[in-house]
């Protein structure tokens, strides 16, 4: 495998508000290869955008990347002055995010926000760029590209406009595409069709992807690689198919028991994970888990696991391991009535919000 | 977003907005309210005539010695005071559709189309003149301290806005008098507001007055563009163009300021009328001899013809001012329908 | 809803407190340091002239309408008179006090008048759109252009100038700006997507214009509001000036400027004393206002 | 913002002749004279006309008194009058015909001859009632004038009645005035600018506009080439709303000809404290000193104070309850404190005056005032015996104009004097000045504001028909038939002796009925720049100091 493109040592980004230092990023460190699609996975708050933020160096106020490497290229962008980022930013790597309605200036044409991406860097002159726009939304399959690049966003549907970003993180032809959530905010035909798109660019032009989702299913149909995220920290990472078959890290088994398998027969019940994910200000002590964990033990309140290889290419940060864990404990774990005063909890302070 | 039996199809499988067809509608929209201006003047004409004679007092009453009750009566035959209010107004509209606005009884022998052309030239410059220093300067005063939020120059505008809110331009003008009045003096031999021809070729005579009618709408355009900026500043799309690797200077023209245009221009359209319409304070202070002031002295004196000609001339203004307001909308923002 | 001081071991890390939309407001707008001191600064003011009277009978201030002739134009700090004397020797401090009594209360109540009629007549005229736009907006265009000067010297000759009349007045002719921002401000909300959605989802216009349209144009009404205060104190005085404001001897801000202007050659703490008192007010409803825009705004919710 | 005295301002020195002392003496060599012999000065307010027979106030005396010569002109110590454009005047036996004899040579500024006919036209504008000249009232003592000046303007027979007013051109140069009945104070009016002859075919070169206005006289740009007049100047520049320029008119032939000055710039500046602003910025030559700065002017050595003969009074309605009441109206004039007033509100610039000719006028009668003079324990008395109890008089409204700060002042004077003296709450009922002239001639006001008068020549005449029942400025409304008959006796009388007793029993009972409360004669507070210098103070001057000896006007090398 050549050298990655992308080496994350250590990253800690931390925003300083009046409440207290929120450690968003806490130690992250992990590398994305050449044409590689990996997906970074967790709840919401578990640090993953702000990661991604971080990589293209756009932490908004008061957040701060405060020590770490961010190696694009053997090229550390925390060091690089702020022309050099610039350049980088959507020409070496390129990012589209989560709501497509407002994630493009209502006010300016398609066409030449797409355009815009170009004339930003000298890669292209403004009549190369000018001519690549129809093309590249050809790419990402608008239909009726040449008129419609001179609409207005509002004139586009919610997949249509994710399209078209698409198209904007594609122009300069960078050699990483970080995709924030995209396909939250639309509805699921739609969906695949971004899904399969994505593959198919990762295929035909080989950029790396990193994409950044909390929908598991999303993950096996997309990714090689998987890092599985936490109170800002990584708790688990391994190649697709390993930690789908052999999750270690009691989370990341969560996780993929909160999602109804198509292929499986409704055997056993749906797991929801105990409790709301930590205050990043207030930390848990300890592994950062083990308020939630279902298998900890004494251990894991006192000390925090280190990332250790439980597989070829697979590791896992947990002192217990499911591995370790019996069928047994497993199958209580899944029906545990604890389940049921979480969801009460949660509803609770759901009316007392509307209330207030 | 019915689908638009109407408009050709354009061939999209689902046309998700109605097509504004931009040059055809905004015709008639133009027209329309152009048809919708003469009601308005009309109005306006109307109310402003029953006000001034309800008024108390006529406009040959005045201070110290008393006109003789024979004077008064024939004055009042002279303009036509004497015939019931209703012919009066009636006359009035007729002589106005032949452009006659009448004569104003301060200036005898002088009529009001006259006087407001004599005047007029004095208050449009420097209210124009005006209108672009306030614009400049509030717009990227008001940006700048959105993008430095918090910082030295985000307090001094708010200062500077604070302090030409509260300070009444009459003070600013007086204080700027008795400062700079020596200084400017000895440059241009005079401070007066001279239009020699009607047009002040010397920008140097038109510094203070232009600084004193500047200062209070530079305060509110800046706090406004701000308060704009700062909206526009949270919204993604500007993430987007950070992530695009745009320069700082085109994020900011071509998104954070396109986008936070609307709240300026709506103010710029009635703010430009007022300008060039005058201000009664500061010509009274620089001695502009501008139509501000004249509007006032009119209404002191009961001056109905110099009144109703002003106020028609502010009305006008305004009602087209805000007609081109309304049309740079669907220029800065195409998601504004005109109907 | 946030739980009592926290001790590291019994600490329930699991669940974390959540808070709603209102008390989160105050807590951010508790944060902005500058918009607490504003704040205070504003309820000081009314607190002080609320209880001038008080002070008055205690001693501490005169009665502003007290005339001491021989010593006029006393410059401040002289004894007795903090801030010095007016033209007929009535003591500044005092006249300040009471004058707040009007000016500060003119000042905020017409903001509520031009709230109410401008802010109702822009944001329905923005959403509607069509013959109830173009209506509304005529007859805004008429009130642009109304001789404002002859209608408040009628209105307040003929009523009287009692308060009321005059709050009425300066009222009635102050909310066309604010009617047309909150209007052009509308109009670019109203196609968002998600004000469709709660159309498509059948809330009602008025809650669409409460919930969605309102919030979005709070930054420019805010600001307007706020130098709208000002604005209404010296209209009171061209009031005054047009012989139909608040009756002399009563002090108001506004007046006390006008009456300084003659004097500022010679006497100018005549002017500056009430203009730092404008400054002062303005100042701090500009903090709340931002504080106010930063703590409602549903985007920054933590 | 208006500056308070709105009428004539009279400046004479008790002492006669009153040459701008701090000006360094006489005019002519002893001065080295500055190469720009140009003058600056302020009016009030633009003119509205530079017509003479239709100016009406002193800031538009200020144009037609430099572009136009009447007949006759005061001298110098206003005691009497001089010839001006006519070379000599005679009144035949019965005191009805006056005959001037035109001078010489004299020339109109286009360089045409002056002709009496002109001075006949003149006449005739003043009193035709289709121009309805504002002081047409002045010339009433022409034969025919009132009725002439009473017809109906669309009746077609006035340019016939014209014809019969007492007005001829005998010659070329002799101009013969019939009046209606004999009249020695007719040289007095005969020397106002009012007078002034008129251009009949320049009148018509200009023509009319739609409200029938002559065009000519316009205070427009066009001005130069259409006022056309025989003063010792001539209008060259006119900017609406902000000066009118003046230059020597090199075909003037008179008294007042071969001016030092090159130029006079007068600028309309009707806000008092921009008008200082502007003096001490070296804008304007000459300026009133605003009454919030007499502490910074009292002893500059530019500062000249020149005592006037105009009075000021509070005006009382005589037709309204409680001011019906003689009593009550005497018991207010004893409970207000003149002495304070003067001393502490106009800082000392002015005299106490508690009764109606000003002091330096003939029939200046100070011990007659003591009536009036202030004592809060006599008020309280003469209220009590008045029947009118103070309580009842709580609520009582004091009308001023809200737009002039002396008149609030004043206001807000008077109603603590009230409050501290007698008890009584007074209501202050601001009003604009047009609102408060129409209150005043509709009776609508219960007391207030302050008012006076400045006499158009020093003769008691013009002062006492002010009180007459029904004159046009008693805003009292007062009458009284003792009064009206003592004044219309002393009017008529020839010897000085019995004029003077009339005079004095009129004065005694206008004090005693007090219809007004006499207040202060008023003290005229001018900066002159030291570098002006020749400049004679009259007690006529329009505006500006020395303007009806403009050409004696200097200015030195500074």
């Amino acid at each position: 495998m050549s050298e990655p493109i992308l080496r994350v040592e250590d990253l800690r980004t931390q925003f300083f508000t009046s409440r207290g230092v929120v450690r968003a990023v806490d130690g992250v460190s992990f590398h994305v290869d050449a044409g590689e699609t990996v997906a970074v996975v967790g709840e919401s708050g578990c640090g993953k955008t702000i990661t991604a933020l971080s990589i293209l160096r756009l932490v908004p106020e008061p957040g701060r990347i405060v020590s770490g490497k961010i190696l694009f290229k053997g090229r550390d962008i925390v060091e690089m002055d702020s022309e050099e980022v610039r350049d980088y930013r959507g020409n070496d790597v390129a990012m589209i995010f989560q709501d497509p309605m407002t994630s493009m200036n209502p006010v300016t044409k398609v066409g030449a926000q797409i355009k815009e991406a170009m004339t930003a860097h000298d890669r292209f002159s403004p009549a190369e760029a000018a001519k690549r726009v129809v093309p590249l939304l050809k790419r990402v399959r608008v239909p009726a590209a040449e008129r419609r690049v001179s609409d207005y966003p509002h004139q586009f549907s919610g997949g249509m406009r994710q399209r078209a970003m698409i198209a904007m993180g594609l122009a300069n032809e960078p050699s990483l595409l970080i995709a924030d959530e995209p396909t939250t905010a639309l509805d699921v035909t739609v969906q695949a069709q971004v899904i399969q798109l994505l593959k198919q660019l990762n295929r035909e032009l080989g950029t790396a992807i990193v994409l950044i989702t909390h929908n598991t299913a999303l993950v096996a149909s997309m990714c090689s690689r998987v890092i599985v995220m936490y109170a800002g920290r990584i708790v688990e990472e391994g190649p697709v198919d390993q930690i789908f078959a052999r999750p270690e890290h009691p989370y990341t088994w969560s996780l993929l028991r909160s999602v109804p398998r198509v292929d499986e027969a409704r055997k056993g019940r749906l797991v929801s994970i105990r409790g709301l994910p930590p205050d990043l200000v207030r930390m848990p002590p300890g592994c950062k888990f083990h308020p939630r964990c279902l298998f900890k033990v004494d251990k894991c309140s006192k000390e925090e696991p280190e990332l250790e290889e439980v597989a070829p290419g697979q590791q896992a940060r947990c002192w217990v391991m499911m591995s370790t864990v019996s069928e047994e404990t497993r199958e209580a774990a899944q029906t545990s009535e604890v389940a049921f005063d979480v969801a009460a909890e949660i509803k609770k302070r759901m009316r007392s919000d509307a209330r207030a | 977003m019915a689908l638009v039996t109407g408009a050709p199809l354009r061939g999209a499988l689902i046309p998700l907005r109605k097509r504004s067809g931009r040059g055809w509608t905004l015709g008639i929209y133009i027209a329309r309210r152009l048809f919708w201006l003469v009601p308005v003047m009309l109005f306006v004409v109307l109310i402003t005539f029953f006000l001034a004679h309800i008024a108390p007092g006529s406009p040959w009453d005045k201070e110290g010695r008393q006109l003789s009750l024979a004077s008064v009566h024939n004055l009042n035959v002279k303009y036509g005071l004497d015939q019931p209010i209703w012919t009066q107004f009636g006359l009035y509209l007729w002589n106005v559709l032949h452009f006659d606005f009448g004569t104003s009884y301060q200036h005898p022998g002088q009529s009001v189309n006259q006087l407001i052309g004599a005047t007029w030239p004095a208050t449009f410059t420097l209210g124009a003149v005006s209108f672009v220093v306030i614009v400049v300067v509030g717009v990227s005063l008001g940006v700048v301290a959105a993008l430095r939020q918090n910082s030295f120059v985000d307090y001094t505008a708010v200062a500077l806005a604070t302090v030409g809110a509260s300070v009444p331009n009459f003070v600013v003008g007086i204080v700027l008098i008795i400062l700079l009045s020596n200084f400017l003096y000895k440059i241009t031999n005079a401070t007066f507001f001279l239009p020699t021809g009607g047009y002040p070729q010397d920008l140097l005579h038109m510094i203070m007055p232009v600084a004193t009618l500047s200062f209070l709408p530079i305060a509110y355009l800046a706090r406004l563009t701000r308060s704009s900026t700062l909206d526009s500043l949270r919204q993604d799309f500007v993430r987007t163009a950070w992530a695009k690797g745009l320069r700082e200077r085109l994020v900011v023209t071509r998104h954070v300021l396109k986008n936070s245009l609307i709240p300026v221009v709506t103010v710029a359209g009635p703010l430009f009328a007022g300008l060039i319409t005058g201000s009664v304070i500061v010509e009274q202070v620089f001695q502009v001899p501008g139509i501000g002031r004249s509007y006032v002295q009119a209404i002191e004196a009961r001056d109905y013809p110099m009144i109703l000609g002003t106020t028609m001339l502010y009305a006008g203004l305004v009602a087209l001012l805000n007609l081109v307001v309304d049309v740079a909308y669907v220029f800065i923002d195409p998601r504004v329908k005109l109907d | 809803m946030a739980s009592p001081a926290m001790i590291a071991e019994q600490v329930d890390w699991e669940n974390p407190e959540q808070i709603g939309l209102w008390t989160d407001a105050w807590t951010r707008f508790r944060r902005n340091r500058l918009a607490v001191a504003s704040l205070v600064i504003v309820v000081v003011m009314i607190v002080l002239a609320i209880i001038a009277p008080l002070l008055q009978r205690v001693g501490i201030i005169p009665d502003p309408t007290a005339q001491d002739v021989v010593n006029s134009y006393a410059s401040p700090g002289s004894p007795g008179h903090l801030l010095g004397t007016d033209d007929l020797g009535r003591d500044v401090l005092s006249k300040i006090l009471f004058g707040a009594q009007v000016s500060l209360s003119i000042g905020i109540f017409v903001q509520f008048i031009v709230l109410g009629i401008g802010g109702g007549i822009g944001l329905v005229a923005g959403y509607y759109g069509g013959w109830v736009d173009n209506a509304l907006m005529r007859f805004t265009d008429i009130m642009y252009a109304f001789p404002d000067l002859l209608f408040v010297l009628i209105i307040v000759a003929a009523l009287g100038p009692t308060y009321l009349n005059i709050l009425f007045a300066i009222g009635f002719v102050a909310w066309v700006g604010l009617a047309r921002l909150v209007r052009g401000s509308v109009l670019s909300i109203k196609e968002k997507e998600y004000v469709e959605a709660a159309h498509a989802a059948g809330s009602s216009p008025s809650k669409i214009i409460l919930k969605h349209l309102l919030p979005n144009s709070l930054g420019p009404v805010i600001v307007t509001l706020t130098f709208g205060i000002p604005a209404a104190i010296f209209t009171e005085a061209v009031l005054d000036f047009l012989g139909v404001g608040i009756r002399p001897p009563q002090p108001t801000w506004g007046v006390m400027v006008f009456d300084g202007y003659a004097a500022v050659d010679s006497y100018p703490y005549l002017v500056i004393v009430p203009c730092v008192a404008l400054s002062l007010t303005m100042l701090a409803f500009n903090f709340i206002g931002d504080g106010l825009r930063d703590a409602l705004d549903p985007r920054m919710r933590r | 913002m208006q500056s308070e005295i709105r009428f004539r301002a009279i400046a004479l020195a008790s002492a006669g002749l009153f040459v701008v002392a701090a000006c360094g003496g006489s005019s002519g060599n002893g001065v080295t004279l500055a190469s720009a012999q140009e003058l600056r000065i302020r009016l009030t307010t633009e003119p509205a006309t530079f017509d003479p027979g239709q100016a009406q106030w002193d800031y538009e005396g200020a144009v037609t008194r430099q572009t136009f010569e009447s007949l006759l002109s005061p001298t110098k110590d206003f005691k009497d009058v001089t010839p001006a454009a006519a070379e000599s005047y005679s009144v035949d036996s019965t005191g009805l015909i006056w005959t001037f004899k035109l001078r010489p040579g004299a020339k109109w500024s286009d360089g045409v001859a002056v002709k009496a006919a002109d001075f006949v036209y003149g006449f005739q504008r003043v009193l035709d009632p289709r121009l309805a000249a504002p002081y047409a009232s002045f010339f009433y003592t022409i034969k025919n004038g009132a009725t002439v000046n009473g017809m109906d303007p669309k009746d077609p027979g006035v340019d016939a009645a014209l014809q019969t007013l007492g007005l001829k051109a005998v010659d070329d140069n002799t101009f013969q005035v019939t009046l209606e009945a004999p009249a020695g104070y007719f040289k007095w009016e005969a020397s106002l600018v009012l007078g002034g002859p008129v251009r009949k075919d320049i009148v018509q070169k200009f023509g009319k506009d739609s409200s029938g206005n002559d065009k000519w006289a316009a205070v427009a740009a066009t001005a130069p080439q259409s006022v056309v007049g025989n003063g010792p100047f001539k209008i060259s520049e006119v900017v609406p709303k902000d000066h009118v320029t003046l230059v020597p008119n090199p075909n003037y032939v008179g008294t007042r000809s071969n001016p030092t000055l090159t130029k006079i710039t007068e600028y309309y500046i009707d806000d008092e404290t921009v008008a200082y602003a502007k003096y001490k910025s070296g804008e304007l030559d000459q300026v009133p000193v605003p009454l919030a700065d007499t502490e910074a002017a009292r002893n500059s050595p530019e500062l000249l104070k020149i005592p006037q003969l105009a009075v000021f009074w509070v005006n009382m309605n005589t037709k309204k309850a409680p001011f019906d009441n003689p009593k009550v109206r005497l018991a207010i004039t004893q409970a207000i404190d003149r002495n304070s007033y003067v001393t502490n509100i106009q800082k000392g610039r002015d005299l106490a005056a508690s009764t109606l000719i000003p002091k330096g006028m003939r029939n200046y009668r100070p011990d007659l005032g003591t009536q009036q003079s202030f004592n809060p324990a006599t008020a309280k008395a003469t209220l009590a015996s008045s029947g009118v109890s103070a309580s009842s008089m709580n609520g009582v409204k004091y009308m001023y104009r809200s737009s002039s700060p002396g008149s609030k002042t004043a206001a807000e004077f008077i109603q603590a004097q009230l409050k501290t003296n007698l008890g009584i709450d007074v209501v202050l009922d601001g009003t604009d000045s047009k609102t408060e002239s129409a209150r005043y001639k509709a009776g609508n006001f219960q007391f207030g504001d302050i008012s006076g008068w400045g006499a158009d020549y020093p003769d008691s005449q013009d002062w006492f028909d002010i009180f007459l029942t029904g004159s046009g400025n008693n805003f009292s409304f007062w009458t009284n038939k003792a009064y009206d008959d003592a004044v219309t006796a002393a009017d008529a009388a020839v010897d000085p002796a019995k004029r003077d007793a009339a005079y004095e029993t009129a004065a005694k009972i206008l004090v005693a009925e007090a219809p007004v409360m006499f207040l202060y004669q008023s003290t005229a507070w001018i900066l002159v720049k030291p570098y002006l210098k020749g400049a004679i103070a009259t007690p006529n001057d329009d505006q500006w100091l020395g303007d009806y000896f403009a050409n004696t006007i200097q200015i030195a090398q500074h």
